[in-house]
C-alpha cells in the first residue's frame, strides 16, 4: 500500500471530504498552502489570530447548515478560545433541546519533543474530556488520521481531532480508498497475553518498540490504541485487562485527573475487570510540571519506551498480596 | 441623538410594533410573577424599558435573517416572532418549552426563525453570529445576521475580534449595543473610558451610529440603513442604542440596585412604550379602542401561553441524557 | 464557638488579611459591598467583564509585588481567560526558572443546584488540576473555608479557591482567632471502619446524612474530605482504604477524568492500597452530561445521599472474585 | 508619519543607540547561526529590523519601569539592559540562562530590570503588562509599563480590554504596537480592516499616534511624550511604530515566506541601523574608529556570552521538577 505521513494523510482526508462536500470550509491564522490552491481563499480562510472568534463564528456557521473547520494549529492556542469550547460548543445542542445541530471539526496540534518550553508543548485533552458534550480523538497512524477524520467531519457534533506533533513526519500505510474509522472503537495494536498497554499517540509506538523487546524475554504485551477519546472503548480495554489481569498506561500528558486516571478508574470500578485485576495499575506518564525547553530537561518529563518497559517489569512484579 | 421622522411604514405596521413591544412587557411581568411564585426557575433577566431596541431592530429584518441575543433575551425572541407558547413552557421547565427544559430563560433559542439563541456569557453570542454573518455571505441571498449585547458586553474581547473580522470580511451585519448604562451593579461610567460605544467602530472603519434606544422608529430608521448597507455588500454597522433597563438586573427578590434613584426615574419618563403609544396617537392612527384590542390580543395569547405551559408535562428524568450529542 | 456562613467565613478571612496586608487588592467585576466599605474603590475594584484582562492583570501586578485577589464569580466566567490561567498564571513561575513569585488567588463559585442550567452550573476543577503549576482547594464547611483561605492568600502561587454554591449560606463554627490549614492535608469528616467515602463539598455533607442512615443498620463509614485538590492528599486517602478495603468517590462534577478518576487511580496504582482493595472502587459523580435547567433533570443529573447510600451498598456487597 | 527632528539627547546617549541597536543585531544573527547549527533548540524570532522601536521606547525609561515582550524578546531585553551571557545562556539551554534553561528564546525575562518576559502567545502580555502599570499606579512612584506587541495581537481580545481599563483607570502606560504588516504568514492588510492600528485609540480616548519605527528618535519622541503624559497621571497612549523584519517568520530553514520581495527589498533600504549611523555621521557624531570600536565592543561581549552558555552546565535532569511551585 502506498504510504503517507500522519500530516498527509490528515489533509487528504480534508481535501477528499471538502470535494464531497461544498458546505465544508475552514479557518485558521495561517492558510494551509495545498488546500489553499485547490480550493481558494473563500473555503480556506486566513484569519487574525483570533481562535475566539473563529472557535464560535464556527458554531454560528454550524448552526446555519455549514460544517466548518478551525484549524487551531497548536492547541496552546485554543485556551483563548475556552469560552467558546466549554461554555458554547459543548453545551449548544443540549441547552437548546437539540433543535438544531452544530457539525464542527477543531484540529488541534499536541504534545512535546520540539524543545520549544512550556507554552508549546502541552496535551490537555482530558480537561476536554472532562467537559460534556465534545468528541475528540487522537490517532496515532497516518491510518487511522485519515479514517478518524473523515468520520469526525461527516459527525453532526463539535469535535476535536487532537494530533501528535511528533507524528507529524511519520510515515505509513494508507489506503487511497474512501474509508473512515467509527469513533468509539479501538484498536489492538499489537495482540498479547500477559500485560496490557494502554497507549496514546506516540506512546503507541513507543509502547510496540518495548513490547518488541520484552517478546525476546518471552513477556507477552498487548497493546491497545483506544483512538478516540470521547467515546472511548471501555469495552475493548476491559477486556484486554480481564485476560491480561495487568494493565499499563501510557501517556504524554501529565497523570493528574487526566486520560490515564480516567483508564485506571474505568479498570477498577468494574466488577469483573477488578477480579482479574492481578497487579496495581501503573501509570506511565509525563511528569505532572509544566514542560521545560532544555533538552536535558524535557527528555527527562516525557515518558518513553525505556519507562514504558521499566512499567510493565514493575506490573509484571506486582499482585495482589495476601492483605487482601 | 437625531429624532427620528415617523417612518415610512404603513399605520398597520406601526401598530404591530407597539403589539411586540407590548407583548415583550406584558410577558416579563408575568414571567416575573411567575418566577417569584416559584413557577419559574433560575434566573430571570428583563428587558423591560428596551422593547423599542429589539423591536425597531427586527422590524427592519426578513424572516430569513438571523439574530443573536444576551442572557436578557425574551425581548429579542418576541421581536424576532417566537412562539410564545413555547417560550413559557421553557421557562416553567417543560418537555414543550424551546428547549424541552433544559435551557430555560437564558437560553432560549429558534433557529427556524433565526433566533440563534440567548446566552449566558456576557459577549458569549458575538462570535457565534457573527459566524452567522459569514454563512450569511457564504450563502449569498442576501440575508443578514445581528449581534445584540450589552454595554457590559462591549468591553470585552469578542466585540473587539468579531468588528475587526467582520470589516474586514465585510460580513452582512448589524452589532446593536444595548448601552442602558449599567452592567449588573457597575456604571457603564466606572467601566467605560468613553460613554459612546458607536465611537471605537471608527478604528474599524465601519459606521458607528448612536440613536435613541427607546425611540423604536429611531432604532427601525437606523437599522434599516444598516441592513440595506449589509445587504449590498457594504458590511457591518455599529448600532448604540441608548436605553435603560426599567428593573433591577434580576427578577430576583432584595437584590442590590444601586442605580441613582435620580436617572432612574428619568428613563421611567422615557419609557419606549408610552413614547410609541402617544405618538400613534398623535398621528390618528391608535385609540383607546384600538389600544384595548391589542391589550386584549396579548393578555388572551398569554393566557393562552400560561394555560400551555401549566399543562404541558415535565420532562422525564432519563431525559436528561438525551441532546448531549446529535446522531 | 459563633456560627458563620460559608460565605461569611469567607469574606471574613480576606478582610482580616486584607487588614494585614497592604499589598492585597481584590478586582471583580462586581465589588462586593462589605468589602468596599471597609476597603475602598482602589483596593476593591469594580471591573469592566473582561475577566481574561483581570486574570492577566493578576499575575503583572503579583510580579511587581502585590498580592491580587480576582474574584472571578462564576467559575464559568473564568474560561475567558484560560489562556491567562493555563499559558500564564500556571506556567510562569517555572518557564522563568523561579525568578520571582505570583502570590494570586482566583475565587470562583462551582456546582449545580440553583437551576440555572448548563453555562451557570459547573465544577470543572479537575480541567483546573490537569494543569501543573496551579494549587486549588475546595472547602466543605465554614471554618475549612476560612482556614484554607487564609493560606491560599498567604501562599506564594497562583490558588484557586473553588467554592460550592451550594453551600454559599451554609453556617458552621468558626473561630475567631487567625487560624490557617494547610494545603495537602484531607479532613477525615467522620471515622470508620467498612469502606470509605472521599466527599468533595456538598457530598460531603451528603455523605454523613447517607453515613448516619447506615449506621443505623451497623454499617460504619469513614468521610475524608481532601479539602484541597492540589496538592492532594494521597496518603490519608490511602490510608483510609486500607483500613477499610471498599471506596467510594462522591464529586458533583461528571466523572470522566475528574477527580473521582484520580482518586480511584490513586489508591489501584498503589501496591499496598491495592492489596487491601475488597471491591471495585465506586465513583458517585454528576451525569456526565450539561447540566439542565428543569428541576425534574437538574436532581437527576446529580448525586446526592442516596447515591451515596447506594453507591456504598454496592461496594459493601462486592468482592474480589475467584477469577483472580 | 513625521520625521524626527535630531532629539534633545546627548551624542553619547544617541551612540548608546546605535550600540544597543547593534548588539540586537549582532546577537540574533549569532543566535539564527547557533540555531541552524544545532546549539540552539526549539524556536527563535528575530527582530533584526525591528531595533529602532525597542531601543527607541525603552531609551526613555528608567530602570525602575516595565516593559513585556512577545515571542520576538530579543530586542527588547537587550534594550531593557538584560545581561547577554544569561540570555545566551538560555539560548544554549543552560542552567546559568535567565531561566535556567526552562524557557529559551520565548520566555526569557528579567523581573530584576523590570523586564517581565517575553511571551509565546501572541497578546499574552498585554494583560500582565497592564497590571504592572496597575502596580505602578498603585506604587506612585511614577513609574510607567509598555506593552510590546504585534499587528497580529492588536486584533486579539486583550488588546480591546486592556486599553479600555487602562484608559478608564488612567493607568500609567504605553502600548506600543510593532506593525512589521505581517503576522507570519498572514499580512497585516488581510487582516486588518484599516492598515493603522493607532485609529483604534480614539474609540478609548486616549492619543493613537503613528510614528516610522525605523527611526530610533522618533521613536524615541514619541515614546518620551507618552511616557510623560504616563508618570503626569493623564493615562495610557497607544504608539503604533511602522516597522519590518528583514527575517522569516522564524529561523526554521525553509519555512514559507509569502512576502513581496519588492516589500522586503524596500524595507531592507530603510534599515534602522543603516538610518541611525548614517544620521550619527551627518552630525559629526560617529567616525570609521567609533563605529569599529562600538562594533568592536560588542563582538567581544557576544563571544564572551557564547563563552560563558559554552561552558555552563546543562540543568539536571531532577531540576526538571523544581520550580512549579514556590516556597
Ligand atoms: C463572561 C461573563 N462575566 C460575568 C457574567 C455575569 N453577568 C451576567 S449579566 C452581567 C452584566 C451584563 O451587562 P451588559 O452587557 O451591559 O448587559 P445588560 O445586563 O445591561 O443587559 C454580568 C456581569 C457573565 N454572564 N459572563
Ligand atoms: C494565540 C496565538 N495564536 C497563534 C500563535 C502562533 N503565532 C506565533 S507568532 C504569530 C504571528 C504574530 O504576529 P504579530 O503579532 O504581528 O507579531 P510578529 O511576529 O509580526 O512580531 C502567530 C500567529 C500564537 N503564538 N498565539
Ligand atoms: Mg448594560
Ligand atoms: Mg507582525
Amino acid at each position: 500500500m502506498r504510504e503517507l505521513t500522519y500530516n498527509e494523510a490528515a489533509l487528504e482526508a480534508i481535501a477528499e471530504e471538502m470535494r464531497r462536500d461544498p458546505k465544508i470550509f475552514y479557518m485558521s491564522t495561517d492558510a494551509l498552502p495545498p488546500l489553499l490552491k485547490e480550493f481558494g481563499p473563500q473555503r480556506i480562510r486566513a484569519t487574525p489570530i483570533t481562535e475566539a472568534a473563529l472557535t464560535g463564528m464556527a458554531i454560528g456557521a454550524a448552526g446555519c447548515g455549514f460544517r466548518p473547520i478551525v484549524d487551531w494549529r497548536q492547541v496552546t492556542f485554543c485556551f483563548v478560545a475556552m469560552d467558546q469550547i466549554v461554555n458554547q460548543a459543548a453545551k449548544i445542542h443540549y441547552m437548546f433541546g437539540g433543535q438544531v445541530n452544530f457539525p464542527i471539526l477543531y484540529r488541534a496540534a499536541v504534545g512535546g519533543g520540539g524543545l520549544v518550553a512550556a507554552q508549546h508543548s502541552q496535551s490537555p485533552y482530558s480537561m476536554f474530556m472532562n467537559v460534556a458534550g465534545l468528541k475528540m480523538f487522537l490517532p496515532s497512524t497516518p491510518h487511522d488520521m485519515k479514517g478518524l477524520l473523515k468520520t469526525a467531519i461527516r459527525d453532526n457534533n463539535p469535535v476535536i481531532s487532537f494530533e501528535s506533533s511528533r507524528l507529524m513526519a511519520r510515515k505509513g500505510p494508507v489506503p487511497e480508498d474512501d474509508y473512515t474509522i467509527p469513533f468509539g472503537v479501538a484498536d489492538i495494536k499489537r495482540e498479547g497475553d500477559d500485560v496490557t498497554v494502554v497507549a496514546l499517540a506516540w506512546l503507541v509506538h513507543e509502547a510496540l518498540a518495548a513490547a518488541e523487546e520484552l517478546a525476546k524475554e518471552g513477556v507477552s504485551v498487548e497493546i491497545v490504541d483506544p483512538r478516540t477519546l470521547v467515546p472511548l472503548d471501555t469495552e475493548t480495554i476491559r477486556n484486554s485487562v480481564q485476560k491480561t489481569g495487568r494493565l499499563v498506561i501510557a501517556d504524554e500528558a501529565g497523570p493528574t485527573a487526566g486520560f490515564s486516571a480516567e483508564v485506571a478508574a474505568l479498570v477498577t470500578e468494574d466488577a469483573a475487570t477488578f477480579a482479574a485485576l492481578k497487579a496495581p495499575v501503573k501509570r506511565v506518564c509525563a511528569l505532572q510540571v509544566p514542560i521545560p525547553y532544555s533538552p536535558v530537561l524535557e527528555n527527562h518529563v516525557f515518558p518513553d519506551r525505556g519507562r514504558i518497559t521499566a512499567g510493565i517489569r514493575e506490573v509484571l512484579r506486582g499482585r495482589r498480596s495476601e492483605a487482601a | 441623538m437625531p429624532t427620528s421622522l415617523s417612518p415610512n411604514l404603513a399605520p398597520d405596521k406601526q401598530r404591530e410594533m407597539l403589539r411586540q413591544m407590548l407583548t415583550i412587557r406584558r410577558f416579563e411581568e408575568r414571567a416575573s410573577a411567575d418566577y417569584n411564585a416559584g413557577k419559574i426557575y433560575g434566573v430571570v433577566h428583563c428587558y423591560i424599558g428596551e422593547e423599542a431596541t429589539a423591536v425597531g431592530v427586527c422590524t427592519a429584518l426578513g424572516r430569513g435573517d438571523r439574530i443573536i441575543s444576551t442572557h436578557r433575551g425574551h425581548g429579542h425572541c418576541i421581536a424576532k416572532g417566537a412562539d410564545l407558547n413555547r417560550m413559557m413552557a421553557e421557562l416553567y421547565g417543560r418537555q414543550t418549552g424551546y428547549c424541552k427544559g433544559k435551557g430555560g430563560s437564558m437560553h432560549i433559542a429558534d433557529f427556524g426563525i433565526g433566533m440563534l439563541g440567548a446566552n449566558g456569557i456576557v459577549a458569549g453570542g458575538i462570535s457565534i453570529i457573527t459566524g452567522a454573518g459569514l454563512a450569511a455571505q457564504m450563502e449569498g441571498k442576501g440575508g443578514v445576521a445581528v449581534s445584540f449585547f450589552g454595554d457590559g458586553a462591549s468591553n470585552a474581547g469578542p466585540f473587539h475580534e468579531c468588528l475587526n473580522i467582520a470589516a474586514t470580511w465585510k460580513l452582512p451585519m448589524l452589532y446593536v449595543c444595548e448601552n442602558n448604562l449599567h452592567a449588573a451593579q457597575t456604571s457603564a461610567a466606572q467601566t467605560h473610558a468613553l460613554p459612546d460605544v458607536a465611537g471605537r467602530a471608527a478604528g474599524y472603519g465601519i459606521p458607528g451610529i448612536v440613536v435613541d434606544g427607546n425611540d423604536v422608529f429611531a432604532v427601525y430608521q437606523a437599522a434599516n440603513a444598516a441592513v440595506d448597507r449589509a445587504r449590498s455588500g457594504g458590511g457591518p454597522t455599529l448600532i448604540e442604542c441608548k436605553t435603560y433597563r426599567q428593573r433591577a438586573h434580576t427578577e430576583r427578590k432584595g437584590q442590590a440596585d444601586p442605580r441613582d434613584k435620580a436617572e432612574v426615574d428619568a428613563w421611567m419618563r422615557k419609557d419606549p412604550i408610552a413614547l410609541l403609544e402617544r405618538r400613534l396617537r398623535e398621528q390618528g392612527e391608535l385609540d383607546d379602542a384600538g389600544l384595548q384590542s391589542i391589550e386584549g390580543d396579548i393578555m388572551a395569547a398569554l393566557e393562552a401561553a400560561i394555560a400551555f405551559a401549566e399543562a404541558s408535562p415535565f420532562p422525564l428524568p432519563e431525559h436528561a441524557t438525551d441532546d448531549v450529542f446529535s446522531a
